[in-house]
């Protein structure tokens, strides 16, 4: 990695306030990595529900307001954001700005112009591409050997794919990938990009019980000993609501759900609380500790040549 | 639309007329300004034909041929396209604006792409109106004005 | 006649007068090369140098339309067509300014071929006629000048209607021709006798300037010797490059092509010049050609200048020594060293076949 | 010359919009126009006399008629025009109706155009030259290129008909797609039963010489005199002492190789004939499988081999056919399912295709005809079937519909209740698309007599659970999501064409399509023809088709080609390029742009000089553009002939002026 | 041994293999070189090399039957002609012996004629000229005037990639190593003007042409010669008149027939007597076809010209989605 990384950063509203634990993770995370970010000046709402579902050309603008904030900032090479939601509105607003006609109705209401000169990326994506498996690989410094992770991206994360363009959209890799560099173990979770109910956990809760279940009793059946998401509204139906969820489906899953952030920065070798474990309403730390003696017999059933690993 | 501008197009028999018959067949409105040249492939289209065609006061020429791959005689098209683009590139030096030309391709099953071509094509023509023809005006005019023609820098 | 004298800042005023009836061609700069142009206000004439292209196209154009014609069907038999038929001569009236002597001279060579008693080119004769030539004596020739070696000289008005000739402050303006005369009757031209002198003293400056003469006049008989010597024509054309600049930029060239040149129902008949360094010059229609290399055509140029036309037409030869053809070649083909090597060279015997 | 001008009314398609008495007016006045007339339909019995009149009675020279595009009735006028007693290419067309009459309302505009394309047509036939065919000899012997059913068939009634045939296999044998079907529909008969002896019959024919493992390389040539450069690919073994016993297949220790023609759902052995039924029945090694090829020990086989037939340094041999005319019948291959990642991308042993589980149905296959599912080999109980993947889908660039999957998804269906009875069969559909003879009848017995449940929506995923396969998909009539724990999941793949059509479609010189299907003559009129005289077309080559459709259209290929061989000789189009000797200065340009290798080198007088080779020639010009002497031109397309329409169109504008 | 000497001695070697070695000699005055034909030893002395010897000799070269073996001396530019005729197979690598030279450039008589002009001087008039540490020397009406050979020198040595010849049996002198870029300034300048000043200026120059076909002759590349479709009824491209449209086209004619092959040698330009410059024409299809094809015409006998080429996906050519 010889040239110096440096971005754009766009926080997005759920870090300041439910994801707080992936926002300190994520900046955590990055500047081990060694990835500048740079906070957008005066950053703004994205522009996401509640506008988009209302005028696309106000929602747009929004959105190009911290597009063109982040442009004006030097050296920086993408904007990043952590949240898929806001991912898709920058990105979809920059997509639709590609026509001329669309982005000269937005520009007139902007202070001034989007150029469409960076382009926008998850910082799942820059971790991938910038950073990547290979060269995350000996950074760990804690290898989460024995963990088993169902790997969650959520709906929207490579969805639609001509604009999101990275990963594949009905498989995506790339946190697979991530988890197993640092010595965790992606189990087969062909729930990967399936919607949790989203914010439909306040007007139609039993939709987020109903999908949210789903998810975890198909994480548990596929040996997951927790989940691991890109997705602040993901990770909220799933930890946040597990145990409504359980009474509503008659389970009992005690499943942690981590942000990828996390579980790389815990493999980094930061503390629990630089990465805010303690945020997680499912506790993750038995499950945590139970590691080094997982990795133990792991390690010996290795020797046995009989022995069987996990079906691939 | 203004008074009709002269638009010649040069159109292999197989794909792009036989894409202009289909637009007629399906009664596809176009511009009347074009005049279409059946030519047997746009590979026999010498590029001096449209420089002919230029020069002689035509106001803008299309040249249409099969989709590349799709040439009749398996390669027309190819050498055509080479041929085409460099003299497109070619008119700038000349004074020529290189809108007046264009080249494309349209199957014999693309009436409605025919039909856009030419509709498109016409308006670029009229934006860029009547072509100046390089015998339209004398040496009488510099000499009244006693221009002494400067070598080029 | 009296000598009259034209001082350099009233020659644009003249030009004005004469410009005023006539069309007046003067010589012009464009990029490197001078031609002549009609005349109008604000013009600079070019007059320290031999123009590139000569004048001749001031009664002889490169191409002119001798007749227009139109076809006319009868609507009740449209198998049926008429033609009808418009001579069209364009004979303006005109002054070509600031040529020189071999300039001038060179129609002279004209009038033997288009107006004699037997044959007479109208459109010719008529431009012939509306055309008076105001010439510009030399004042130091050019390397490649030789008027002094065909029986002329820098400041030769055969040919002319006035001659200049530089002097200090202006010009030495004298009549050359009875039509001269109307050219000058203007109130800008005051005495000039006095500067006679000064002008005789220009021209001999000129004409030594130019080296001694060489005589071309046994070419005549030795071009004749050579025709059948193909290795000497070969040796002499090897460098020639069979493009026309020479006998298109030559005052003397007069051969011409006709054509027809028709667009649907009405067309007109174009006379250009032609030249005989072409290939197509004497392709027949067969696809023979008499002259099917460049050494024939060479040998039928210098030929033609220098013996059959003398021949032909009672002496003179087909050249007025300008030079062009030599500065002008692309590849300095040099017409005066063929013709001095035509008399030197030995004859080859025509092998017996 | 004198020319005559006919003007067509079309009825009111013309007359409509067009001035057609101004415009007959106009050509009067045109130069070298003796005759113009209008005339209500041109190419009626009394147009087309009333042509012939006019040409005798006034003596014309050539006629232009204006009327439609020469693409629909150019070769009828050049027909009345030889009526006439002229030569036929002393005629043009001036196309006023489609690229005219029918594009536009403006009356007097459309008139003006009109005179317009009347006037170029005139200045261009004023330079036509009356052109002469040539004849030339055929040689009676067709190609077929792809040995399945449709070539078969093709090759058969060619043999039939006294046409010597060479028959060109890409495998090893014969059979093609059909012969991996286990049953057809909708008889249910025996796939191979009825195929097999078809194939026996090619193999005995004494008039067809059988290529198998063998390939196209190179054509060259014209209609009735193709050379054709075959490619024997090396098959290790030789075949003309092989017997075909399988002693070899017995003893090889190679038993893992990969078995293409059971799909990929089985294994074989490195050397292998793929089935018992093969023509020809004779043995090949797979290179990459085998133990010789790959460590150079082992060589049981040719141990074994009764008839010392192993012969590991085997090359390709490269044979030249020459044929009169060819036929490509190179079927189809199914699409790259994988684009689907929503059915797992080939992640999931347990989705399968339909030729695979075709395979597994078969006695003959891998399974032995017993169903198992390939993750346990266990029998499955619940199956699912998807239809349309791959077909009418635009987002995997797949818009059309094959065709024929409803019918062997309906036969699958019944099939699998004849294996389990105990089974249960859902048939996810877009729409059941079953024209044909007692097929709908057919797709109602799967529902009706065996069960089978159709739903009516697309699967949107399908992945495992707890040993199942979990397919969620919509019930559009009902209006809900279902979802269905499959055993097995077949895929109902579309068809696109075979690998390798595209190229073979390049040295044929016929167009294809984006999906690798040949382009047929027209697709109303000339479905077996193509645009390349004597290439012809049968089977899903030219576009998916069940088996009789093939097979129809593998009898009419055979038809065509039998009707062009029923003449000895053959007229050469005259419409070729021309050199003009004295002009050619032998740079032979016009060569390396000809894409036919129409044009010699030749010496006239010491001098290098370009020749066209008529019979070889197809027209296109390029040669004509390509020459900068302008010393070959093509005949009446020259050079002159094109400034002619351009200046006539040109001098229009000046003369209004 | 001076280059003029080892290059005259060269060709003393190898003359009686060849039945004509083409070079320069002495013109009609000190300032002009003209094509020399050496049959004899006795030829070799006249033999010059100067920057004076601006003649692109390979024009020679297609006017000789197959059936003779001729010696031809090149500079760079010169050397990339003879490649390209290769490469078109309109002469035979075994009939052509290629003496090659180094060159650092060579005048352009246009620019002397000019910079004497300015003196009010008259290059017709020179009496003698020299060269003298890089400069032309050269008298005239009595004066001695210097004239930098950078002032003087052809704007194509200026940005001349190749000033050694690119092919040769015998070469003579040591290669110059440098090469400058040639970046197509002179092209962009034009074409900062309006597409109308652009044709008025062609207006101008075609005014002045007298279709002596000079730039076609002198042109190595042009071996149609007698057969141009610029002159012929079958095909009939330009009509027998002499308007601006006909001459226009005619230089259309030329240009487009130079495609991927003109080696911009500048030869139609130099031997234009009425100073038209037409190199500007075969310069912008030089642009445009080294930005397409990456090709430079005359610089590989092997090389397949790229208008007689095509690629089935076109990595260059953008076609606009018309």
């Amino acid at each position: 990695m010889s040239q110096k990384l440096r971005y754009a950063y766009y926080p997005g509203c759920s870090g300041q306030g439910t994801s707080k634990e992936y926002e300190q993770s994520t900046r955590a995370v990055c500047e081990a990595l060694g990835m500048e970010l740079v906070d957008i000046p005066d950053w703004s709402c994205c522009g996401s529900s509640p506008a988009h579902t209302v005028d696309h050309r106000l929602s747009s603008a929004l959105s190009g307001r911290n597009l063109a904030l982040a442009e004006r900032l030097e050296g920086v090479s993408a904007i990043l954001t952590p949240c898929p939601s806001c991912l898709t509105n920058l990105k979809v607003s920059a997509h639709k700005m590609k026509d001329p006609e669309f982005a000269a109705e937005v520009n007139a209401l902007l202070d001034f112009p989007v150029r469409n000169t960076l382009p926008v990326k998850s910082i799942l994506q820059a971790i991938y591409e910038d950073v990547g498996p290979d060269a995350l690989r000996p950074k760990a410094v804690r290898l989460l050997t024995g963990l088993k992770l169902a790997p969650y991206y959520g709906c929207i994360m490579n969805r639609p794919p001509h604009i999101m363009e990275f990963d594949d959209h009905e498989n995506p890799i790339a946190m697979d990938q991530l988890m197993e560099a640092i010595g965790a173990e992606a189990v087969t979770f062909p729930l990967k990009v399936e919607c949790c109910g989203a914010s439909f956990g306040v007007a139609r809760r039993d939709i987020v019980q109903k999908l949210s279940g789903k998810l975890l009793d198909t994480a548990a059946s596929n040996g997951a000993d927790a989940v691991v998401t890109a997705c602040p509204l993901c990770q909220m139906n799933l930890d946040l609501r597990q145990d409504q969820i359980n009474v509503a489906n008659n389970t009992s899953h005690n499943m942690p759900v981590f942000y990828y952030t996390q579980l790389i920065g815990l493999a980094l070798g930061m503390t629990p609380s630089q990465v805010g474990l303690e945020k997680l309403e499912v506790s993750p730390m038995a499950l945590l500790e139970s590691l080094p003696a997982r990795a133990e017999a792991q390690a010996q059933a290795a020797k046995k040549p009989a022995s069987k690993g996990a079906q691939s | 639309m203004d008074k009709e501008l002269r638009i010649v197009g040069f159109l292999c028999n197989w794909c792009s007329y036989g894409g202009a018959d289909t637009a007629g067949v399906g009664r596809f409105v176009q511009p009347t300004d074009l005049r279409i040249i059946r030519m047997p492939c746009s590979g026999r289209i010498d590029p001096l034909f449209v420089l002919k065609t230029l020069i002689g006061g035509a106001d803008g020429v299309l040249v249409s041929g099969c989709h590349p791959r799709d040439c009749h005689y398996a390669e027309g098209n190819y050498y055509a396209r080479r041929r085409l683009e460099v003299l497109k590139r070619f008119l700038p030096i000349i004074g020529i604006d290189p809108g007046r030309f264009e080249y494309t391709w349209v199957s014999a099953s693309e009436g409605q792409r025919w039909q856009h071509v030419v509709t498109s094509f016409t308006n670029q023509i009229h934006a860029l109106g009547p072509v100046q023809r390089i015998g339209r005006q004398s040496l009488a005019k510099a000499c009244s004005l006693g221009t002494v023609l400067e070598p080029l820098a | 006649m009296d000598a009259l004298f034209l001082a350099d800042d009233k020659l644009s005023a003249w030009l004005g007068e004469l410009a005023a009836a006539r069309r007046v061609l003067v010589p012009v700069r464009e990029r490197e090369a001078v031609v002549f142009r009609p005349y109008a206000a604000g013009v600079t004439p070019v007059l320290d140098r031999q123009a590139n292209v000569p004048p001749k196209a001031s009664v002889f154009p490169a191409s002119e339309a001798l007749m227009s014609f139109r076809y006319t069907k009868n609507p009740e038999n449209l198998g049926q067509v008429a033609v009808e038929v418009h001579e069209t001569i364009d004979a303006p009236p005109t002054v070509v300014f600031g040529g020189r002597p071999c300039d001038a001279r060179g129609f002279l060579v004209f009038d033997r071929v288009y107006d004699t008693p037997k044959i007479q080119d109208t459109a010719y004769k008529k431009r012939r006629e509306n055309t008076l030539f105001v010439t510009l004596a030399c004042d130091d020739p050019q390397n490649t000048c030789f008027c002094n070696s065909i029986g002329s000289s820098p400041y030769d008005a055969t040919g002319s209607d006035v001659l200049l000739t530089p002097v200090s402050g202006g010009y030495l303006v004298e009549c050359a021709s009875e039509r001269g005369k109307e050219l000058v009757e203007s109130k800008l031209l005051s005495d000039g006798n006095a500067l006679r002198e000064e002008a005789k003293t220009v021209h001999a400056s000129a004409l030594s300037a130019l080296g001694p003469a060489w005589n071309p006049s046994p070419a005549k008989a030795k071009l004749i010797e050579k025709f059948e010597d193909m290795g000497f024509w070969e040796d002499v054309s090897a460098k020639c490059i069979s493009c026309g600049a020479c006998t298109y930029l030559c005052p003397t060239c007069y051969c011409f092509n006709v054509t027809d040149e028709r667009t649907g129902m009405k067309g007109e008949r174009i006379r250009t010049w032609d030249t005989c360094m072409s290939y197509l010059f004497t392709l027949e229609a067969s696809g023979h050609n008499p002259r099917p290399t460049k050494a024939h055509r060479l040998k039928n140029r210098v030929g033609h200048k220098f013996s059959y036309y003398p021949e032909i037409h009672g002496g003179p030869i087909a050249c007025c020594g300008c030079g062009r053809c030599i500065s002008l070649c692309p590849v300095s083909v040099d017409i005066r060293e063929i013709v001095r090597l035509s008399i030197e060279r030995p004859t080859a015997k025509p092998e017996n076949k | 010359m004198k020319i005559g001008v006919f003007v067509c009314h079309c009825g009111s398609n013309i007359a409509g919009t067009v001035d057609v008495v101004q415009v007959a007016e106009a050509a009067k006045s045109m130069p070298e126009v003796a005759f113009a007339k209008d005339t209500m339909y041109a190419c009626s019995e009394p147009g087309q006399q009333g042509i012939i009149d006019a040409i005798k009675e006034m003596g014309l020279d050539g006629a232009v008629v204006a009327s439609c595009t020469p693409r629909m009735h150019g070769s009828t006028f050049m027909r009345t025009v030889a009526r006439a007693g002229l030569n036929p290419y002393m005629f043009e067309m001036a196309n006023i109706r489609e690229h005219v009459s029918w594009i536009g309302k403006d009356k007097v505009a459309n008139t003006r155009k009109a005179i317009d394309l009347v006037r170029m047509a005139v200045a261009k036939l004023a330079q036509n030259k009356p052109l002469y065919s040539q004849s030339f000899s055929i040689n009676k012997r067709v190609m077929i290129i792809g040995g399945g059913v449709a070539g078969i068939q093709a090759a058969l009634d060619c043999a039939d008909g006294g046409l010597q045939v060479v028959l060109v296999e890409k495998t090893t044998t014969i059979g093609g797609k059909m012969a991996k079907l286990d049953k057809t529909f909708p008889t249910v008969d025996c796939s191979s039963c009825i195929l097999g002896p078809r194939m026996v019959d090619v193999a005995q024919h004494p008039n067809i010489t059988l290529h198998a493992s063998a390939e196209v390389d190179e054509v060259f040539g014209y209609v009735g005199n193709y050379q054709v450069e075959v490619r024997k690919k090396a098959t290790y073994v030789n075949w003309k002492t092989c017997t075909g016993c399988g002693a070899c297949m017995e003893k090889c220790p190679s038993k893992k190789s990969k078995d293409p023609f059971n799909e990929l759902i089985g294994t074989t052995t490195a050397i292998n004939i793929p089935f018992p039924q093969a023509i020809p029945k004779r043995a090949s090694i797979d290179r990459d499988s085998c133990i010789k090829f790959k460590t150079g020990k082992c060589g049981i086989c040719a141990k074994v081999c009764p008839t010392k037939a192993i012969d590991y340094d085997q090359q390709d041999e490269m044979i030249t056919e020459e044929v009169g005319a060819i036929i490509a019948a190179t079927g189809f291959d199914l699409m790259d399912w994988h684009v689907y990642g929503q059915y797992g991308a080939g992640r999931y042993p347990d989705v399968i295709t339909s030729l695979q589980y075709e395979r597994m149905l078969s006695a003959s296959g891998p399974t032995g005809g017993h169903i198992k599912r390939p993750s346990d080999k266990k029998e499955p109980k619940t199956i699912v079937f998807i239809q349309c993947v791959g077909s009418r889908d635009k987002s995997v660039g797949r818009p059309y519909c094959t065709g024929f999957c409803c019918m062997y998804t309906a036969k699958q269906a019944i099939l699998t209740k004849d294996h389990i009875p105990d089974s249960e069969s859902y048939v996810f559909y877009m729409d059941i698309r079953a024209p044909g003879k007692m097929y709908d009848e057919f797709t109602r017995r799967a529902m009706e007599e065996y069960g089978a449940k159709y739903i009516r929506g697309r699967v949107s995923m399908v992945y495992p659970q707890d040993g199942k396969m979990i397919v969620r998909g919509v019930d559009t009539l009902a209006g809900a999501q279902v979802e269905v724990e499959a055993d097995l999941v077949v895929l109902a793949v579309g068809a696109e064409g075979a690998a390798g059509s595209a190229q073979l479609a390049e040295k044929l010189r016929i167009s294809y399509d984006s999906y690798g299907f040949f382009m047929e003559g027209h697709p109303k009129l000339k479905p077996v023809e193509t645009n390349t005289a004597g290439v012809y077309l049968a089977g899903c080559a030219q576009g998916p088709k069940d088996i009789p459709s093939s097979v129809a259209q593998g009898s009419a290929a055979a038809a065509k080609v039998l009707s062009l061989f029923s003449k000895d000789q053959l007229q050469s189009d005259p419409q070729v390029s021309k050199v003009d000797l004295k002009r050619c200065v032998g740079c032979m340009k016009c060569a390396i742009t000809c894409p036919f290798g129409a044009i010699k080198e030749t010496e006239v007088r010491g001098e290098i000089k370009a020749q066209v080779i008529e019979t070889i020639c197809q027209g296109c010009g390029i040669c004509t553009s390509t020459c900068r002497q302008g010393a070959i031109q093509l005949q009446n397309f020259t050079d002159n002939q094109i400034l002619a329409e351009v200046n006539a169109l040109l001098s229009s504008e000046t003369e209004e002026a | 041994m001076s280059l003029q000497d080892e290059l005259k001695a060269q060709i003393v070697k190898r003359l009686p293999e060849l039945d004509v070695v083409i070079g320069w000699g002495q013109g009609y005055d000190s300032l002009h070189r003209t094509p020399l034909f050496i049959t004899s030893e006795a030829d070799v002395d006249k033999l010059v090399f100067d920057p004076l010897c601006v003649h692109n000799l390979s024009t020679y070269l297609t006017r000789y039957g197959s059936a003779k073996r001729i010696g031809v001396v090149v500079k760079g530019c010169d050397s990339r002609s003879v490649v390209e005729l290769l490469q078109e197979k309109l002469i035979h690598r075994d009939k052509v012996m290629v003496f090659g030279l180094p060159c650092e450039g060579v005048a352009d008589l246009g620019k002397v004629k000019r910079a004497l002009a300015a003196k009010d001087l008259d290059m017709g008039r020179v009496r003698a000229a020299s060269f003298a540490d890089g400069d032309l020397v050269v008298t005239v009406s009595g004066q001695e005037i210097r004239l930098p050979m950078a002032e003087v020198q052809a704007d194509k040595c200026g940005r001349c990639r190749y000033h050694n010849a690119v092919i040769h049996d015998e070469f003579a002198g040591q290669p110059i190593t440098e090469a400058a870029p040639d970046t197509y300034a002179d092209v962009a300048a034009f074409e900062e003007q309006t597409l109308e000043e652009r044709m008025e200026f062609w207006r101008e120059q075609m005014e002045r042409c007298v279709r002596c076909y000079a730039c076609r002759n002198a042109c190595p590349l042009c071996v149609c010669r007698d057969y141009c479709i610029g002159q012929s009824r079958e095909p009939n491209w330009v009509s027998q008149r002499d308007g601006l449209e006909e001459k226009f086209f005619f230089q259309m004619i030329h240009a487009t027939h130079l495609a991927g092959r003109c080696t911009e040698c500048g030869e139609c330009e130099r031997a234009c007597p009425v100073d038209i410059p037409l190199l500007l024409l075969k310069r912008k299809l030089g642009k445009e076809i080294l930005e397409l094809f990456d090709y430079r015409a005359g610089t590989d006998p092997d090389a397949k010209p790229p208008l007689l080429n095509f690629k089935v996906q076109e990595d260059t050519i953008n076609e606009r989605g018309w």
